[in-house]
């Protein structure tokens, strides 16, 4: 690595979620070196803000876990957080990177005491509970981070806090002059995991997020239910903390809508399905409605959906809501034609939850570089000709974790075949 | 720097919203709009004109209007009625996409010596003052800032459906939460109250056949405008306005409730706050509920 | 005017939903309805509609003609156009609507049912066509009046008040009706028009028999 | 005392250690008692001047076992790595001074006791040798030739890996072999695109790196990952292979019709399934002008299938297309319940409502000889008879061929035991529950009966649990379906594709490639002598001493990933690639004969009796929680991250898997005086979360076992409890914890105290 360059055996994999994670321990369990990139503080991505998977109703942070030691114990993999992609130069077998790194103002030689936390005095609003709370202006981004590395926040940079917070480090690990910075890697092939965003809910006007109170979307609703999210477990409504014992949960908000997101982002059906399960658990008295066009569950996940619709308290509509209105009562009121009896209705609830569908992330890494990508914005797959540029997860198509797991092992093969192809030339 | 628009007026500019044509010709120049009348414009056959006779001889009104706009050399052809607005778009459209539809259109005009080939683009005047004219000009011409004015800004469904968040509509708001109207009411120094009811349908052209249908539609609105202790309700659309003003009383009969709520145009609004004569200019003076307040406002 | 509409002879045969795909204005995106119910349950109507517009595009699938001509929801869409742009498959609800509005006059269906609105219509076309501009006292009048001399004194009285209030704000127009000025060149072009319309659906007419 | 020998003890005073205990008191407890000959502080032992100290320590030959006690293991992995060394941590931070009190006596003895063990530990582990015997094959055996074995082959070959591919058929392309068209998995997604099976083939027959035997099958597997010998026996003769790996594709095979009565087959020659109609377009033009698709046929139906196959809905929409593309007059309706094309696949249902598909949403009642199919149409709310229609298609699901269907079931060889099928993943009848303990217990219900597969084994595996892959109650293989979808309980064989769950071919490609990485990483791997996932590169493997052993065959049996065989003398014996080193065989041993080189049940009992035990005048219980390192232990470390106090009374120590404590670990803590024991693991039952399938329910069955053993010893059966945890049960886990002391309080001091 003098020449700054890895060798050509080398993978690059941009995107630390959970795809990105599996390609990386994957390959570099193969015998291959794998440099991970993310540009956020830590690994683990979406699914580490999830409480519970689907249709198990396990937690990621296991199976994260698990991914985080092969890691740890495998120093065949390089992690560079708070990194992204800038330029991609040269052809399969043989790239040139250049990788941009933001400040985390915190060095390698951080122990996560917590100190600098104690000496922070401002708040923002925390990334990881989707701005639901707030966080220390240094803070661990979660229990489960890794690296378990804390991060100050660049709003405090350049005042006396800042020295406070420095002044409270015993080990020297705080860096106020930390800047922004590019190195360049040699590799072979590049995986480009680079995952999704939950769709502007605010886009689909008439559904009220963000301006009717207590309609939230669904990455929300699996904060309100995690431990560590931002009520401690607690599932209730934003705006007063009252118990949400009678939820509905809007389908297709924005999936399956030429003119919001035209493709099925498949995994919200069971998301919600599993939110009404966190309900049911949590209030014995819980009335949940699932207004859908269709629940999609497909393969083994169709047990999962029979379970719930055993359930008497569990209430799937066929209908997708014309708009999502204040009640008299200042509740959130879905109105609608129920399909199936051509009821209109008007139902008021505690709490609605907008199924909000997947859209490629827009970070923009690789935006420079041209990827095959399809209408939606999804990276082509490539089969059968390794072009060294290859898609995994949902940067590929809207996947659940399993598939996203399946496509990130399929991609660590057709990186290690492109470096066999590049070698052969 | 004044530009100029091909402008179709629209029957109701005539006679029952006569007092949005009033005020618009009156704000106009203060916003660079040049407004240059279609000659011998048509009736444009909205509404329920297509079941008399069928679609073609409908939009073979559009068409002439269309036909002699055209013969004015200018890219735009701006309107102030809603209904107009969808309507003569919707024709243009259809011109210009469909083309057995343009040809047997072309055949109906040749008979007065006329052709139409669907390159116009029709616009809505609200559309024209958020994009061309731009809301920090509104705002730049206000003399006479309505301060603690309330107003209810309900853009009512047409001019913003279904063309508005298209890219021939200008992409200019929202289908169901726009926001221009709540813009140009503060443009004017005039206070928007919170507006759930913003693009709440009155009822349109059913009003007129089946009033009962649509005057539950209608106290929704003003139960909302009364709510928010609005001063006035403002709209964009004629029908809107004159169907909400006309029905009050009968509204108030049959529900009982006592609404008095004076219903505006966003232009007499800005002729007021630009200065202007509150009677005569912003033709207050032809409100069926008078918009006191308003003119109070603009008489000091 | 000759009836078009295919003879439909039992549930889910498709002729009428083929003839509704390429003679309904928009009828062709009717295909690609997923009957989620955005349409009727953002309908500010949507309630006093026998069957809203998700259900009547079901039953024109289901090949139910005359249940859909005769349905009172093609009368009742107030064309704010909300089902349309709220839409997920960008079917034109209003437009459709609109358009089976129009052959359910033509096709004998509408007159008994809905008089109302086509009486209206056929009022306010009257005007157009005579003046060029539409007269909304004379089209109000005659449109009251088409009922008979009896319905027409009783809305008539209703809206009187109204009427005058009006009047008095030089907002309705009294007198000699205002008229465009070349007539004659509008009512060539209508009347061409009419004339390629019957052509056409004389037309579409043989392509059902054949 | 045991040999001290190569012992360092690094003792970190940093992160609030320093002021929180007696830092010195340790290193004299190091120094007095375990002779320990280097005992060295520092501020920050992280810190790159502290573990450059270590390393030349290391390095210098003097130390080979450093004792690092600082923060947890799971922090500072990477800068506690020390070539030549085996490294243990003593949790010093995490589970001692930011759950306890600072300056107080019960934490100063918790951080005694914390040092102690992990010096009993340094002094029970040794440095794995890892086990290489033999030649090892980088072959890659690939079951079935249809279009995932064909891929899969490819897929191999591509990286440069040879592959021996094996078809029970005549010749290769399977199931898809002779349609016309596919579902498409790539732009444009409404458009089905043409059959890649055909090409596919060629490029498997023109490729020097693949082997191919049709008409061949599998007649039996033994050995190891990187020494499976396979015997393949085709056309009467057998042959001998040596492989690496294992990727089976053997794909599915469609729902019998014959079942589907009720749903008219049989009836009458209109009456086809989906299948039969895939092979009449690609004979030729289907003349049928009216065509009803009847979706989940025998498919999400308690009768039949329980699970959606997944590929139904997409496939009619493809033949509804194909049928108005060469004839468009044709009427194509679509009768489903859910219509399901997820992802993308939304286009080609966009594309087929454009062709002017009709889509009627209902239960189908009856389909009569006439071909009138009577629907509870849902939209319109009534009954519709569908009439005049030409062919009826049933859209027929997936059945694994998880058995090989032309075999009939091997006969049991009379030392052979059926094998133990896992119960169903999902039990749809049972009541709603998340964790299963937030709320009341669920209450028990009745399991659906488990079956022996029907049809021969796939493999014919030669190993103890018997002659198939693990099952599912719906047919499909085993796996860990989340978070790693490729481990099976049989290390290096892989199933893929249809096989693994209903999958579209575009998915079954992805799987292929998949399923090829995951071989090609075990063979690598074994040769290394290391471990697969989920303790990938552990070096350690049971050894088992044959003199004590009683033939008992606990530990064949429970291996989970049958690891185990035995000799003709009933001896057992190690296939050390299947391991997947959880230790169940050794909590499995009654006489304590298996052990790793680092990892004992020795070391684990001397670990617990390394700790100080006050005497009960002292009331200062002590309680003993074995817990599992992938998510009680973190659970634990959280709780600590989260400065949540619980009960200074404990001692934990981390264990591979909660499966691999012993009883005997149990009775040995009671009798030094341990006033109780928590088993702490993870979830069991259906929805296992034990990444060795059953570590918990291991600890459940034993710790069952053990009241018997409590009862002859006079003890209250409270005093043991196995727990189960979730890994972010930071702060519940102290509750626990809280709770057990408070009952072991009531109960009352282990009366074997002192004894």
């Amino acid at each position: 690595m003098s020449n700054g360059k890895l060798s050509s055996r080398t993978i690059l994999v941009v995107g630390g979620g959970i795809a990105g994670i599996s390609a990386t321990v994957e390959a570099a369990e193969a015998g291959y070196e794998v440099v991970l990139v993310e540009s956020s503080p830590t690994l683990g991505g979406r699914v580490a803000q999830l409480n519970r998977y689907f249709p198990k109703l396990c937690q990621p942070t296991c199976g994260l876990e698990i991914n985080y030691q092969r890691i740890k114990k495998n120093r065949a993999i390089k992690v560079y957080t708070m990194t992204s992609v800038g330029k991609v130069e040269g052809e399969t077998g043989n790239f040139t990177v250049s990788l941009n790194t933001r400040p985390r103002f915190v060095k390698a030689n951080c122990t996560a005491c917590g100190d600098c936390a104690g000496a922070a005095e401002s708040e923002i609003d925390n990334p990881f509970n989707y701005g639901m709370d707030k966080t220390k202006a240094a803070y661990l981004p979660h229990a489960m981070a890794f690296p378990l590395r804390y991060v100050i926040d660049p709003s405090v940079i350049g005042s006396p806090e800042a020295e406070k917070i420095k002044a409270s480090c015993t080990v020297d690990a705080v860096d106020l002059e930390d800047k922004e910075g590019s190195f360049e890697i040699g590799v072979g092939a590049i995986i480009w995991a680079t995952g999704w965003q939950p769709y502007g809910a605010e886009k689909i006007t008439q559904y009220g997020y963000g301006e009717v109170a207590d309609v939230i979307n669904n990455v929300e609703m699996e904060r309100l239910a995690a431990m560590n999210g931002p009520t401690a477990g607690r599932i209730v409504r934003p705006s007063d903390g009252k118990e949400a014992k009678r939820v509905a949960f809007i389908q297709c908000a924005g999936s399956r809508d030429e003119k919001h997101l035209p493709y099925c982002s498949r995994i919200c059906c069971l998301g919600s399905l599993k939110h009404a399960a966190y309900l049911r658990e949590q209030y014995a008295d819980a009335e949940i409605d699932i207004y859908y066009i269709d629940i999609r569950a497909h393969d083994k996940l169709e047990g999962f959906y029979q379970k719930l619709k055993n359930d008497p308290q569990v209430n799937f509509i066929k209908s997708k809501p014309g708009s999502i209105v204040r009640g008299e009562s200042g509740d959130p009121t879905v109105k609608g034609e129920n399909t199936i009896t051509r009821e209109i209705y008007a139902n008021s609830y505690d709490l609605v939850v907008l199924a909000t569908g997947m859209e490629p992330s827009a970070r923009g890494e690789g935006s420079s570089v041209n990827l095959q990508r399809d209408e939606y914005g999804f990276v082509v797959p490539c089969v059968f000709e390794p072009d060294g540029m290859i898609a995994a997860g949902v940067a590929s198509g809207p996947l659940d974790v399993s598939m996203s797991v399946q496509s990130a092992t399929a991609a660590a093969l057709r990186a290690i075949q492109a470096i066999a192809q590049g070698e052969g030339k | 720097m004044s530009k100029s628009y091909t402008y179709y007026p629209g029957c109701t500019s005539r006679s029952s919203s006569m007092h949005l044509e009033k005020s618009l010709r009156a704000i106009a120049p203060k916003l660079g709009m040049e407004l240059n009348e279609i000659e011998d414009w048509n009736c444009c056959g909205t509404s329920v004109g297509h079941i008399a006779e069928g679609r073609l001889p409908n939009a073979a009104l559009s068409a002439r209007n269309l036909a002699l706009a055209k013969d004015r050399g200018e890219d735009d052809v701006v309107t102030a009625c809603a209904a107009c607005f969808i309507h003569t778009h919707d024709a243009n459209e259809q011109i210009r996409e469909d083309e057995g539809f343009k040809a047997d259109l072309n055949e109906a005009l040749a008979e007065a010596g006329q052709a139409y080939d669907g390159s116009l683009l029709v616009r809505h005047v609200c559309e024209v003052m958020v994009k061309d004219v731009g809301v920090d000009a509104i705002k730049a011409q206000v003399t006479n800032p309505l301060t603690g004015l309330k107003v209810a800004g309900w853009t009512g469904c047409q001019t913003v459906r279904p063309f508005a968040a298209t890219e021939r509509g200008g992409m200019f708001d929202d289908f169901d939460d726009p926001k221009f109207m709540r813009d140009f009411i503060e443009a004017c120094g005039a206070e928007a109250v919170e507006f759930a009811n913003n693009t709440s349908c009155c009822g349109g052209s059913v009003a007129v056949i089946s009033p009962q249908k649509s005057l539950q539609l209608m106290k929704t609105i003003l139960d909302e405008a009364k709510e928010r202790e609005a001063d006035c309700v403002a709209t964009p659309c004629p029908l809107c306005q004159q169907n909400l003003e006309m029905y009050q009383d009968l509204i108030n009969k049959e529900f009982g409730t006592d609404f008095q709520i004076p219903v505006v145009f966003y232009s007499q609004l800005m002729a007021v706050a630009f200065g202007l004569n509150p009677l005569t200019d912003a033709a207050l003076n032809q409100q069926m509920i008078p918009a006191t307040k308003l003119v109070e406002m603009g008489t000091k | 005017m000759t009836a078009h509409l295919p003879e439909t002879k039992r549930k889910y045969d498709l002729t009428f939903a083929r003839w509704v795909s390429r003679n309904v204005h928009g009828g062709d995106k009717l295909n690609m309805c997923m009957q989620c119910g955005v349409c009727s349950g953002s309908c500010p109507l949507g309630e006093q509609m026998d069957y809203g517009p998700r259900r009547l595009f079901m039953m024109i699938r289901a090949g139910m003609k005359d249940e859909v001509m005769k349905s009172d929801t093609i009368w009742n869409c107030v064309a704010c156009y909300r089902s349309e742009v709220r839409c997920p498959r960008g079917v034109p609800v209003t437009h459709i609507l609109d358009s089976l509005s129009v052959v359910a006059v033509r096709e004998g269906y509408a007159e008994a049912k809905n008089a109302e609105t086509t009486r209206f219509a056929k009022a306010f076309w009257w005007s157009a066509k005579k003046f060029g501009l539409t007269d909304e006292r004379l089209v109000t009048a005659l449109y009251y009046f088409s009922g008979g001399i009896g319905e027409g004194i009783r809305k008539g009285m209703a809206n009187q008040k109204i009427a005058l209030r009006m009047i008095g704000k030089k907002r309705m127009h009294v007198g000699m009706p205002r008229k465009i000025k070349r007539r004659g060149e509008l009512k060539k072009i209508l009347a061409k028009a009419v004339e390629i319309e019957n052509r056409n659906d004389a037309a579409a007419g043989e392509e059902v028999k054949s | 005392m045991t040999d001290q020998n190569g012992i360092g003890v690094y003792l970190c005073s940093g992160c609030a250690i320093g002021q929180s205990i007696d830092v010195d008191a340790l290193s004299g407890i190091a120094a007095s008692e375990f002779k320990v000959p280097i005992c060295k502080t520092h501020e920050c032992l992280c810190g790159d001047e502290a573990v450059a100290m270590i390393a030349e320590d290391v390095a210098s030959g003097g130390v080979e076992k450093p004792v690092i006690a600082a923060c947890s293991p799971r922090v500072m992995t990477d800068r506690f790595q020390f070539d030549g060394a085996q490294v243990i941590r003593a949790n010093m931070r995490e589970q001692v001074v930011w759950c306890h009190p600072p300056g107080d006596e019960d934490t100063q003895m918790l951080a005694n006791d914390q040092l102690r063990m992990a010096i009993t530990r340094a002094t029970k582990s040794n440095a794995p040798e890892p086990w290489k015997e033999g030649e090892f094959s980088d072959k890659i055996l690939v079951v079935g030739g249809g279009y995932v074995g064909l891929s899969a082959a490819l897929e191999a070959s591509r990286a440069g890996t040879d592959v021996l591919l094996v078809e029970r058929s005549d010749q290769l392309g399977g199931n898809v072999r002779r349609w016309s068209k596919v579902l498409p998995d790539s732009p444009p997604y409404g458009t089905p695109r043409d059959n890649p099976v055909p090409g596919l083939i060629a490029a498997v027959e023109g490729d020097a790196r693949i082997s191919v035997m049709t008409d061949a099958i599998v007649a039996q597997t033994s050995g190891q990952p990187g020494q499976f010998k396979v015997e393949i026996t085709n056309g009467g003769s057998t042959s001998e292979e040596m492989v690496g790996a294992i990727v089976l594709a053997t794909g599915w095979r469609p729902y019998d019709p014959n079942k589907l009565g009720h749903l008219g087959y049989g009836a009458s020659p209109d009456v086809v399934t989906n299948v039969e109609l895939e092979e009449m377009l690609a004979a030729g033009k289907v003349a049928k002008k009216n065509v009803a698709f009847i979706q989940c046929a025998g498919s999400r139906d308690p009768d039949h299938l329980p699970y959606c196959s997944s590929v139904c809905c997409g496939v009619s929409i493809k033949h509804a297309l194909q049928l108005i593309e060469a004839d468009p007059d044709v009427m194509a309706y679509v009768i489903f319940q859910e219509l399901r094309t997820p992802g993308v696949a939304e286009d080609l249902y966009r594309a087929a409502q454009d062709a002017g598909v009709i889509f009627m949403k209902g239960d189908v009642k009856s389909v009569g000889a006439d071909l009138t199919v009577v629907v509870d149409d849902a939209l319109l709310g009534e009954e519709v008879p569908l009439q005049g229609l030409d062919m009826v298609v049933l859209a027929t699901g997936m059945v694994p061929n998880s058995t090989n269907i032309d075999l009939p079931t091997r006969e049991l060889g009379e030392d052979e035991e059926m094998p133990p099928l896992l119960r169903s993943d999902i039990d749809t009848t049972a009541p709603i529950t998340v964790a299963g303990y937030m709320g009341e217990e669920p209450a028990a219900v009745e399991k659906r009966e488990e079956t022996m597969p029907e049809g021969g084994p796939l493999l014919n595996l030669k190993y103890h649990q018997g002659p198939h892959l693990p099952m599912l109650a719906d047919g499909f293989p085993d796996s860990h379906f989340i978070c790693f979808p490729y481990e099976s309980r049989r290390t290096g064989i892989y199933p893929c594709g249809p096989l693994r769950r209903p999958m579209d071919m575009g998915e079954a490609g992805l799987d292929a490639a998949g399923a090829v990485l995951k071989a090609i990483q075990t063979i690598r791997l074994v040769r290394d002598g290391a471990s697969v996932h989920p303790r990938s590169g552990d070096l350690s493997y049971p050894k088992i001493g044959l003199e004590p052993c009683t033939k008992c065959r606990r530990c064949t049996i429970e291996c989970p990933f049958g690891a185990i065989d035995e000799t003709d003398k009933d001896y057992p014996v190690v296939n050390p690639a299947r391991c997947r080193r959880c230790g169940t065989c050794m909590g499995a041993c009654p006489v304590r004969t298996i052990s790793f080189d680092n990892y004992s049940i020795d070391m684990l009992t001397s670990m617990a009796k390394s700790c100080e035990i006050p005497d009960e005048f002292d009331e200062k219980p002590r309680v003993l929680i074995l817990a599992c390192e992938n998510d009680a232990y973190p659970a634990l470390d959280m709780a600590g991250l989260s400065r949540r106090n619980y009960s200074a009374f404990v001692r934990i120590i981390p264990v591979n898997c909660l499966g691999s404590v012993s009883a005997l670990n149990v009775s040995d803590a009671l009798s030094v005086g341990y006033d109780g024991i928590i088993l702490m693991g993870c979830k069991s039952g259906d929805n296992y979360q034990c990444h060795f399938v059953k570590g918990s329910a291991m600890a459940q069955e034993r710790a069952a076992n053990i009241e018997e053993t409590l009862a002859s010893m006079m003890l209250e059966k409270e005093r043991v409890e196995a727990m189960e945890v979730e890994i972010s049960d930071a702060e519940r886990v102290g509750q626990l914890i809280d709770d057990f002391v408070a009952t072991i309080d009531e109960i009352g001091f282990n009366p074997f105290k002192g004894f």
